[in-house]
């Protein structure tokens, strides 16, 4: 498997030291793993920090600046990062109105974010958590790690960010966060599995004509494998199981999220048939993002995220936004 | 008695933990691929490598600073583990290394029983922050066996190399009900657990430092 | 090869229903393939049109709104538009102050422009062509159909699209987008190659170890095949030719462009060896743009275009553009 | 003679116009992935699906609106070449039959003599418009002997049909030098020229449509 790399162990250096070098508006501390908004602490809010495993950018260092994450924290490739990064993001963004820690629901990623949470406590800085745990391909029951965290991420960091923004206060932004999550769920598909520079090549098999419904970001297998399907089918498989889990009586924002290497060509395709499909059982559409956004280093698939708003949830979606990924808004 | 039998009143220094550590170092670095393999099927593909950089930073850490403490060392080597693996191993190894050092104490040397006992809070630990329970198909699943072999068999580190590696191979037919192995439901039975797998490594670290 | 597609048929078409249900603030006309900004024509205006196969979304199509394109023509899959799209694009954007035509130095593109351009004219509109050229793995030499139009595209059509939303008349507007394809220069590598739908599969067969070094962007073999190299490796390679073309004796704009497929962790661990390569040639970046802007669908890989910048395009390139694929300024 | 070889004075009237374009619209469409093949060692894959699409849209457009004239039929079938192939080939095409065509004006019937000299007005606008030269590895590469040949032979399609297929296979050694193409200099070398096959095609069809 060829990569665009020097060696795998340098890869998320790497990474850093090109954001660093691009974006001069953000504040990249390559040796301890910390992407800071460059005008942080910014006095008045409550912060936004998130992270996770690495080959999911943009997410999230990609969303850190105004509007969205104060910081972020990336970890090596899809395995969450360290309390000792969170805990430096913490102290680097808390203005000493508190900071909510934006975690996707891993194992490592809820240990860690625990650990550091216990940590900045001990600093004095107020920490509040949401879980985000919106893919419905997992059953969520006692017999599992629970809903993984996927598309959803982006839809609570951007609206929570955006309240924090407006200088809601730490609960608010916590409950607001924790709404969006309540109020959405999201289904993915891989056509081919994704390589990690560590493994060196595909971290699954999926057969020439298969599809995996329901895989996870990291490749982790899905429901069930078939028989290669149409765009339309796909389509109408996935809304079949988002709008069952979600059934929505407000319109939704809808996310139709390409896992890394699927062209956009292919990529709007599907949005035409998940706009499609979503007409058809009378889910309407208030916004839509068509993109990669939550990716699976070069696997080829897609996912989609519904998000049920309200106003005022979608007055915050709407709200200006100002980052590497998502930029919108004076 | 060989002298990898150590006896319940023979005493374990601080280079016996030294080498212990040294030797888990060595097993899960040479292991790597494997357990990255493991980690393939039910997993993310990044245990070997999480392993091997936490294992790395333990090394490095004794060498810089070295302990001055059977406990002092356990702990370094926990507090390691917690900053620089990540993903669920980090923190359940990290606490469990750095809760069976704070059981030993400042004590410069301890028997076989006493470290039976802390790797025995060491494992509750883990098994309290991770809310797995035997049969959960996970490291819990090598790390219990070997630590109630090792307060059986009055500080036997063969019997719980044995007991964990026993451990690890019975997590095959298990389906895996915490981490992310449990999002494949069924689809995980027929694999072995990567975290047991690494389990069984570390425990039979010790016999190796034993030796 | 799987593709998240229904048939290779309906690909352009169902895109372009994707591109209308997801964003409102375009006009698609599905059915003649035009995509044009909801306010155009806008008053006192010269409009940009720009067009080519498709396949390198977000050129052209996620390049039309303020500040940049008023209308995009996307021809079938890596094949030029035809002409009436052309001219029935001209004719929905004209304010009456004439239409820039930015066409990519393909023969199938610049016949069908020109063809349109005539036809254009003799209904009355206006018509300036500018030629983009700056891909440096081509020989432009009497024996080659000259250099291809790749990542310069876009700063061509960023930077005319800012003039002439400031007012300026065609002829500067011709004139500025001219100088900066005379001040880009390009070069891409190909890791993989790409699959187009009506094949079905890669387009050209890259052995295992190799790369493709100096590809095009339709998968265009390039100037020679190597064992695979590092990403610092490639970096200096690409720098170096660059360079040696461009001869910048200021600042640059420097985009570093994914293929599709490659990973966006990659791509940014490559912008950071395209920024010290840069840095230890004395070239200086002003701006830096890392992402999928010139791609070529599901290929794996990497680009760079340089621009060298004065003043006055550094102003023109940070004016505020709205479009689904650039966004930023208010 | 037989009556694929027209005489001189033979007249060729609206229905051999249309049955050539249908034969043509017909064995593009067989051979379209051998043209897209071609394509895809030197250029971008398209070619085949380029000209399947384009005479698709001819054979459509002649149902639709049947001719007057074989002067009419050829201006139709270009202008739906340039409205529906886009590409360097449907400009290019689309000129050759436009142009073919305007020279045919409006007679009912026309000679193979006149046919040939209105052919070979097109290609004169298709190297124009193209700026190729005979070697530079293109269509006209294939239509320019076949244009020769059916000046020479007073209208035999076959001589026409063979002189087109020769020109394709002589493709093969050159490097080209326009279109796409180009870009590969040297290693343009070796292969055949996908838009000097599909020429030889349409050549060919003209024969068919004569039997
Ligand atoms: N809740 C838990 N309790 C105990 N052990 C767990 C738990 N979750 C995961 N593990 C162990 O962690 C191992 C996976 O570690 P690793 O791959 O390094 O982390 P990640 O799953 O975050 O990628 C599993 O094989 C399992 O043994
Ligand atoms: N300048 C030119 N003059 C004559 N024929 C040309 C020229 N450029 C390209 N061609 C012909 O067009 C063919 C390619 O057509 P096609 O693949 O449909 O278009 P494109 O190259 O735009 O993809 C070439 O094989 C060649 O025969
Ligand atoms: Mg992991
Ligand atoms: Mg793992
Ligand atoms: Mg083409
Ligand atoms: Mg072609």
């Amino acid at each position: 498997m060829k990569m665009l790399i020097n060696v795998p162990e340098t890869v998320v250096a790497d990474a850093l030291r090109g954001l660093a070098a691009s974006h001069p508006e953000l504040i990249v501390d390559v040796e301890n793993r910390v992407i800071v908004r460059r005008d942080a602490p910014v006095e008045g809010k409550v912060a936004l920090v998130s992270g996770g495993g690495s080959g999911h950018e943009p997410l999230h260092g990609g969303f850190v600046g105004r509007g969205m994450l104060d910081a972020a924290c990336p970890g090596e490739v899809f395995t969450s990062p360290v309390p000792d990064q969170m805990v430096r993001a913490a102290a680097a963004v808390d203005s000493g109105k508190g900071v909510l820690f934006v975690v996707k629901n891993y194992t490592g990623d809820v240990l860690n974010f625990d650990m550091a949470a216990e940590l900045a406590e001990d600093e004095g800085i107020q920490v509040a958590k949401v879980l985000v745990s919106d893919d419905v391909a997992v059953d969520d029951s006692l017999y599992t790690a629970g809903r993984r965290g996927t598309g959803a991420t982006l839809f609570v960091e951007k609206i929570a960010g955006a309240a924090a923004e407006e200088g809601a206060p730490l609960e608010r932004v916590e409950s607001i966060a924790r709404r969006v999550n309540d109020l959405s769920s999201s289904f993915g598909v891989a056509l081919s599995a994704c390589s990690t520079p560590a493994k060196g090549g595909p971290t699954f098999d999926l057969p020439a004509g298969e599809l995996e419904l329901g895989v996870g970001i990291h490749g982790e297998p899905g429901r069930e494998r078939r028989a290669m399907m149409t765009s339309r089918e796909i389509a109408d498989y996935a809304v079949d199981v988002v709008v069952a889990d979600l059934r929505p009586d407000s319109p939704v924002l809808l996310l139709v999220n390409g896992a890394g290497a699927t062209p956009q060509l292919e990529l709007y395709g599907f949005a035409a048939e998940v706009h499609r499909a979503l007409g058809e059982r009378q889910v309407a559409v208030a916004r839509t993002l068509v993109g990669n956004y939550v990716t699976s280093l070069d696997m080829a698939g897609a996912s989609i995220t519904l998000c049920q708003v309200d106003e005022d949830l979608l007055r915050l979606w709407d709200a200006p936004v100002r980052t590497v990924g998502l930029r919108w808004g004076d | 008695m060989s002298s990898s039998e150590p006896a319940v009143d023979d005493v374990l220094d601080t280079p016996f933990f030294l080498r212990w550590l040294i030797a888990a170092a060595g097993s899960v670095d040479r292991e790597a691929a494997r357990l990255t393999d493991l980690d393939s099927a039910i997993g993310d593909a990044d245990h070997g490598t999480n392993m091997q950089r936490g294992f790395a930073a333990v090394a490095e850490a004794l060498e810089k600073e070295p302990p001055g403490s059977p406990g002092a060392a356990l702990v370094l080597a926990g507090r390691q583990l917690i900053s620089k693996v990540g993903g669920a191993s980090g923190p359940l190894y990290g606490t469990l290394l750095r809760r069976a050092g704070k059981a030993l104490g400042d004590a410069e040397q301890v028997t076989p029983r006493q470290l039976a006992d802390a790797l025995r809070a060491g494992v509750d630990a883990v098994a309290q922050l991770g809310g797995a329970t035997p049969g959960d198909k996970t490291m819990l699943d090598a790390l219990l066996p070997a630590v109630e072999a090792l307060g059986a068999g009055a500080g036997s580190f063969p019997a719980a190399a044995e007991a964990a590696e026993k451990g690890a191979l019975a997590t095959v037919p298990m389906q895996a009900r915490k981490g992310r192995a449990s999002y494949l439901g069924e689809r995980s039975v027929g694999h072995q657990d990567p975290g047991a797998t690494s389990s069984a490594l570390i425990i039979a670290a010790l016999a190796e430092a034993a030796r």
